[in-house]
């Protein structure tokens, strides 16, 4: 019983900076949720504001069906992980996986026995007696998740909690991460500004942009079909691909080239309408011969994605890209011809998605 | 004023309180039995710790002890001290501006004015009652000390001693210049000659009379004023000050001639540890002539306990009168000059028992514990002739002062503003020290002086 | 709007809590409980230091003295002794040393060398660091008593340590050379300070990002001022602020030299402590110091525009 | 090559330039005391223990270090206490002219150091009660110290990454547990730094003491130190240096002692 419920929930700073505009915001018990946003999205102190860490000057949070709002950050049963883990420097690594216990007064043969098991669990049981200035970052980091562990909160709060690692390390802590949320069940909310991350761990996310929620769904829905060319633009490694374009009958007119209406738009346009063509370069067929309905120009860019290209093509004077698996690789300026998939193009129309 | 509501404010709140400690006496209320504290800027193991000592082993049994006799119970306690002069006087005139302090209480006699004047200390007869003056100690003071202790005709302590100055000069190095040993200069000019001689026979510093700031009051009481009064002056005299008057020209021309003419070392002067420096100098048999007070001997080139010991002392340290600047030059007419000072005990006005700690005061100052206090080589100059006579057979040199050159001595306008008046005269001996000509030195005294005594109406032309 | 793709579960049953306010600092101290903390001292600091601060600035409007009659009935002089400092060469002789003094030994002496001191024992660890910081704090934490023992037989003419080491018997450095020699002093003796400071203060700089500056190819200069100089300039602040503050109203120097020669070396607390304590003129001491309280007013003003203007 | 090598040599001149700097001065004190008859010049001693036995037997040394220490001690305490509790609140609440205030106070703590405060200070002291008592001397001492420690700690404060302190708050801690468990510890060596500052200032104060203590079996080494001169005001340095080495002891056996057990480092390593 720990849904996260934020209803209305609006702060304002001081200064008159409005970081959180009404929001409206449901996690489901046992929810991996990830907060998406850029930098000053108001992401973290959303977070914050669940947290108890920021008062909100509008609307409540309640936790576990709790209107915890007016409570004091401890009193909320909620446990966090901060960007830079904030394990104490002067106690060992036991000592701080045990410190919500001694709060707790949990008597001290107790607590450390509670920091052993989960430290254990953590794979941490040679380091217990290390001081956090001795550990590695990802070290560091399973002591911070050790010590949220340890309090058997009814929520988790991680803020960036893979930021401070390099890359190498972090794709592993993803999985760990994910993982050990699965394990244990626990409603946990992280702030993420990386859309990859947000993508490959949560259960569902919100992107977030000035103090606004733009959109709320699976990593699925929010990749395959952005609300809006906001969330277009920021989800998906390589940048969707958002092209002007003019209706003209039932085609859609797109750097010269003619495209059919997608399949979410039929019916919804306009004749001369200007709206946004929107398709992901991964949703692209390539082809080297001539094909129709594609947009067709001369390959300007190659770039290696691994186990697949990123071809960017010159369509009068637009650049249109598509990802091209491995072997079918065009030569730098051949001419190439990319066929949206028509169940996954999107079109925009005033930023918002045009859908029934 | 404010100042003075506070302070009463301070003292009502020290004694409702009962909090005035160990400063102040707290029996009496009730019971016969009486405290009373004794303080002196003389602690055990420390400085004048001769002197502590004897109130602590001898003066406060034998007090009680007179005083059980005659059927009263007093007990009374020691409050030791030991800082320098200023601190020393800086301390105690809190504690007396807040009705605090020891009811026996030992100053310098150059402070009774501004004392008084401050009404930190009050006319022993209007405190204590007619004893006072009835004392049978004073007979045996003579007139001049009594001095010490009086200010605008009324005797506002009993003095604890006095002391003189001479010129020291180290009979060795006087031999090997081929002066006597048994020199006595009759004029400034023979000290001169001395001194020149010393020099071409390599004596470092053939001569050094304390000069500039860094000494202090040590510079105006063994030099400025000796040689002041060597050449027919007072620093003050009827009220008036002393300007830029001829003696005061001929006294520091002597220092130009002593410092620029290469006969003393001025660096030795300037040093802020000089003073200390001189006396190891002298006991190194570096310097020739010093002009000092009893207490080099007593105290500096003391054999056995020195803090510049010399252990041939009585063989080699010669002494003799400060000549007048020509004979008969001097004041009074006089062929030779001294300057002397002396401490004063009295009975703080704030005191609960003005009677006892009277009695306690007078009884520190009989002939016995004077007696008492001297013996075991602590000889200095007491108040008491009956005490003197006996006490400092043994002593040619404080038997020397004693019988010659206290006849002839002088001291210090017991006034509040001397000691910025000396300090004027200290800067004005460390510039001729420094090369500026006498006259102009004088000149520039002349100027400061009438800021500090508020203008040449108060200066004698 | 937010578009809710995949609308979650129907709301729970909510319990409603009063919405109480509480803080928001880092601590959930809240004024209150603030205010309590910082009670204590507070009271302290205005029984003690305050009120008695302020009484000497009144002093100073007074001709009041230790002893004499001006003891018994001090007067209000209003600005007079003011006037009179400002009127007295004196006075701005002796200021100007202590600026000389100030900035001689505080702002270059010792600034430079504690950091100098804490730059190059920042990454070591031993015996060295400890010999060398424990010297250095030595000389700072022994009595001003004591220490100017030290100096002078250091600095004597004749048997003098130094004049022995560089073997120029007689040279009277506390005579000729009186600034320097207090300058020299308060060096040594103040040093250990700005070390402390900054050693803490460079512990705080987060190796992370002189790691990248030193692998971004950047000087030591460099570093320092790209790396370090932002991360401790609150500290420098601090330092800056204190040290010119106390060596503004130290009076060790008096104990060195007592001034001289001939005032060479009477800086602004000598100064006062001679008008004051040695000829007890208590009301122009309390102006003076009032005037110091004035130069210091500046000079932390100054410091702070310098230090806080390119935040 | 060249140039580490060129940088060590630089390095390791320095470092023995300072170290000559710092230790030079020393080294009367650490032979005059057992001179039989010591100058100025730091001479071979002739390792008398003499100076040490005068010193022993008499009769205010010895008792007046603990007086020193009592004072000391007492006033690093609350200076700590107090400061840190302070800073920490100033610190982390908005208090509108906090910055002013605190400036405010530190100009007026340089006053309050000064010769000229000492009448104020004398009749506050007789006023309040607080004369010739140890505790009262502290509160003084302690009121003209508070201002610089809280400048001073509330710098480590403001440096202390507020996250921690979040941390333990999500956790459940009360302020004070916060200040206890976390804030104190972590700026320790801040702490410790006030510490021996205090310690020393205390150590060395000569004139509060003087004026405000009038029994002589309360007073601190400073005063006794002064009595050790003669009449004349002569410096007895046979005792002087003696006393003044056992007078240094107890302070650099305080500092032995603080830094040892609280370090005067940060901890560290944490990357941010």
């Amino acid at each position: 019983m720990a849904a996260i419920e934020l209803r209305g929930l609006t702060k304002v700073y001081p200064g008159g900076v409005k970081a959180l505009d009404s929001l409206d915001l449901t996690v489901p018990d046992g929810e991996f949720f990830a907060l998406l946003g850029p930098s000053g999205c108001g992401k973290t102190t959303l977070l914050r504001t669940i947290a108890g860490l920021e008062t909100a000057t509008g609307g409540a949070v309640v936790i576990g069906g709790r209107d915890v709002t007016g409570v004091q950050p401890g009193g909320r049963d909620i446990a966090m992980v901060f960007q830079d883990y904030a394990l104490f420097p002067h106690m060992d690594v036991s000592d701080n996986i045990a410190y919500p216990l001694r709060i707790k007064k949990v008597p001290k043969a107790a607590r450390h026995a509670k920091a052993a098991e989960v430290g254990a669990r953590l794979g941490l049981e040679q380091l217990m007696d290390r001081r956090p200035g001795q550990l590695s970052g990802g070290q560091q980091q399973r002591v911070a998740l050790a010590r949220v562990m340890a309090t058997q909160a009814q929520a988790f709060l991680f803020d960036e909690p893979l930021s401070n690692l390099d890359a190498r390390l972090r794709l592993e802590a993803r999985t760990f991460l994910k993982k050990l949320q699965r394990e244990l069940g626990v409603t946990t909310v992280f702030v993420t500004h990386d859309q990859a991350e947000a993508l490959a761990m949560a259960d569902r996310m919100a992107v977030m942009e000035a103090g606004h929620i733009r959109q709320i769904g699976t990593p699925a829905e929010v990749f395959q079909r952005p609300a809006n060319t906001f969330v277009a633009a920021f989800i998906g490694s390589t940048p969707m691909n958002l092209l002007d374009a003019v209706v003209r009958g039932d085609t859609l007119e797109v750097a010269g080239c003619k495209l059919p209406v997608p399949a979410s738009a039929e019916g919804l346009l306009t004749e001369g309408e200007k709206l946004v063509y929107g398709v992901r370069p991964e949703y692209m067929t390539y082809s080297a011969q001539p094909v129709d309905g594609s947009l067709t120009g001369g390959v300007v860019i190659l770039e290696n994605l691994g186990a697949s290209h990123l071809v960017t093509l010159d369509v009068a004077g637009v650049l249109v890209q598509a990802v091209v698996p491995e072997g079918h690789e065009p030569a730098l300026g051949e001419q190439g011809y990319a066929v949206p998939r028509g169940d996954r193009a999107l079109v925009y129309r005033d930023g918002e998605l045009v859908t029934a | 004023m404010v100042l003075r509501k506070r302070s009463v404010v301070a003292v009502l709140a020290a004694s409702a309180l009962g909090l005035a400690g160990c400063g102040q006496s707290s029996g009496g209320g009730g019971g016969d039995a009486i405290e009373l504290t004794i303080s002196q800027n003389a602690i055990a193991g420390g400085k004048n710790a001769a002197a502590a000592d004897h109130i602590a082993n001898w003066v406060i049994p034998k007090f009680e002890e007179a005083q059980k006799a005659k059927g009263k119970d007093v007990t009374v306690k020691f409050v030791p001290s030991g800082v320098d002069d200023e601190q020393y006087k800086t301390k105690l005139s809190l504690d007396l501006k807040s009705g605090k302090g020891a009811d026996v209480i030992d100053i310098d006699g150059i402070w009774a004015g501004e004392f008084a004047e401050a009404g930190y200390i009050k006319p022993l007869a209007e405190l204590v009652g007619p004893e006072a003056d009835s004392w049978d100690g004073w007979q045996q003071i003579p007139e001049a000390v009594q001095g010490l202790a009086t200010f605008e005709g009324k005797k506002y302590a009993l003095p604890v001693g006095t002391d003189g100055r001479v010129l020291y000069f180290n009979k060795t190095l006087f031999t090997k210049a081929g002066l006597p040993a048994d020199w006595q200069p009759a004029s400034w000019q023979e000290i001169l000659d001395a001194a020149a001689k010393l020099k071409s026979s390599g004596v470092p510093v053939p001569i050094q009379i304390n000069a500039g700031t860094a000494m202090g009051e040590a510079t105006t009481m063994q030099g400025v004023l000796p040689l002041l009064a060597g050449a027919g002056g007072e620093v003050q005299k009827d009220g008036k000050w002393t300007g830029a008057s001829q003696p005061l020209k001929d006294t520091l021309g002597l220092y130009q001639k002593i410092y620029g003419g290469g006969l003393g070392d001025p660096k030795l002067q300037q040093e802020a540890k000089g003073r200390d420096k001189s006396f190891q100098q002298f006991a190194e048999g570096k310097i020739g002539i010093l002009l000092e007070g009893d207490y080099f001997w007593r105290g500096v080139v003391n054999p056995k306990d020195g803090v510049a010991k010399m252990d041939d002392r009585d063989q080699v340290v010669g002494y003799a009168k400060i000549p007048a600047i020509e004979p008969g030059k001097g004041i009074r007419g006089q062929d030779f000059v001294s300057m002397s000072g002396g401490a004063l005990r009295t009975v703080n006005p704030n005191t609960k028992h003005p009677k006892e700690a009277f009695e306690l005061l007078a009884f520190t100052l009989s002939a016995d514990a004077l007696k008492e206090e001297t013996k075991d080589g602590n000889v200095r100059i007491t108040p008491r002739s009956d005490v003197n006579k006996e006490i400092l057979a043994g002593e040619p040199l404080l038997t020397y002062i004693s019988e010659q050159v206290l006849p002839l001595t002088a001291y210090r306008p017991p006034v509040a503003l001397y000691p910025q008046v000396s300090v004027a005269l200290q800067e004005a001996t460390a510039a001729v020290a420094g090369g500026t000509p006498a006259d102009q030195a004088a000149a520039d005294y002349q100027k400061k002086l009438e800021g500090l005594v508020g203008g040449a109406g108060n200066i004698a032309s | 709007m937010a578009q809710v793709t995949s609308p979650p579960k129907p709301a729970e049953v909510v319990s409603p809590a009063p919405a109480r306010r509480y803080s928001s600092d880092a601590a959930g101290l809240g004024r209150l409980r603030a205010g309590a903390f910082v009670a204590p001292a507070l009271a302290l600091i205005a029984v003690f230091l305050v009120f008695p601060a302020l009484w000497v600035i009144y002093l100073g409007l007074t001709n009041y003295r230790l002893t004499g009659a001006a003891a018994a009935e001090p007067q209000f002089v209003g600005l007079d002794n003011f006037v009179k400092a400002v009127t007295d060469p004196e006075f701005w002789d002796s200021t100007w040393l202590t600026f000389q003094f100030v900035l001689g030994s505080a702002v270059i002496g010792q600034v430079v060398l504690g950091f100098t001191l804490a730059w190059m024992l920042k990454d070591r660890r031993g015996t060295l660091k400890s010999v060398v910081e424990g010297l250095v704090i030595l000389a700072w934490i022994l009595p001003s008593a004591v220490v100017s023992f030290l100096w002078v037989a250091l600095l004597d003419r004749d048997a003098g340590t130094l004049n022995a080491l560089l073997g120029i018997p007689g040279f009277a450095w506390l005579l000729d050379h009186p600034m320097l020699s207090i300058i020299i002093f308060n060096t040594w003796r103040g040093t250990a300070f700005s070390m402390m400071l900054y050693g803490a203060a460079l512990g705080n700089v987060p190796p992370s990002h002189l790691e990248s500056a030193r692998l971004a190819g950047a000087s030591g200069w460099q570093q320092l001022r790209d790396v370090v100089f932002p991360h401790i300039r609150g500290h420098i602040l601090t330092n800056l602020l204190l040290i010119s503050l106390w060596t503004f109203n130290d009076f060790s120097p008096f104990l060195l030299t007592a001034g001289g020669p001939d005032g060479k070396s009477e800086v602004l607390a000598v100064h006062v402590y001679k008008v004051a304590l040695q000829n007890g003129d208590l009301g122009y001491g309390a102006a003076i110091s009032t005037v110091i309280l004035l130069i210091n007013l500046v000079v932390a003003v100054f410091y702070l525009r310098l230090l806080r203007s390119k935040k | 090559m060249t140039r580490t090598w060129a940088g060590r040599i630089g390095f390791y001149t320095l470092i023995a330039v300072l170290l000559a700097f710092f230790t030079i001065p020393l080294l009367w004190l650490a032979a005059a005391p057992f001179t039989s008859d010591p100058t100025y010049e730091v001479r071979m001693p002739d390792f008398t223990f003499e100076n040490f036995q005068t010193i022993i037997e008499h009769p205010y040394a010895l008792g007046s270090l603990v007086n020193s220490l009592i004072l000391a001690i007492g006033t690093a305490l609350l200076v700590v206490v107090l400061s840190a509790l302070a800073a920490y609140a100033l610190s982390r609440v908005r208090i509108p002219g906090r910055d002013a205030l605190l400036y405010a106070l530190l100009l007026l703590s340089s006053i309050i150091t000064g010769t000229a405060a000492m009448v104020p200070l004398f009749q506050l002291a007789i006023e309040l009660g607080l004369i010739d008592s140890h505790t009262g001397l502290i509160l003084i001492l302690t009121g003209g110290l508070l201002p610089a420690a809280i400048f001073m700690i509330k710098d480590f404060m403001d440096a202390t990454p507020k996250s921690y302190e979040e941390s333990a708050r999500v956790f459940g801690a009360s302020p004070l547990q916060i200040v206890r468990h976390v804030v104190t510890p972590v700026v320790r060596p801040g702490l410790a730094t006030i510490a021996v500052w205090t310690i020393a200032n205390v150590w060395g104060n000569f004139l509060m003491p003087f004026l405000l203590l009038s029994d002589v079996e309360k007073q601190p080494a400073a005063v006794i130190m002064y009595t050790l001169y003669t009449e004349g005001g002569q410096a007895n340095l046979r005792v002087l240096s003696t006393f003044g080495l056992l007078y240094s002891v107890p302070v650099v056996l305080m500092y032995l002692f603080v830094s040892k057990k609280y370090g005067f480092r940060f901890h560290g390593g944490i990357k941010r």
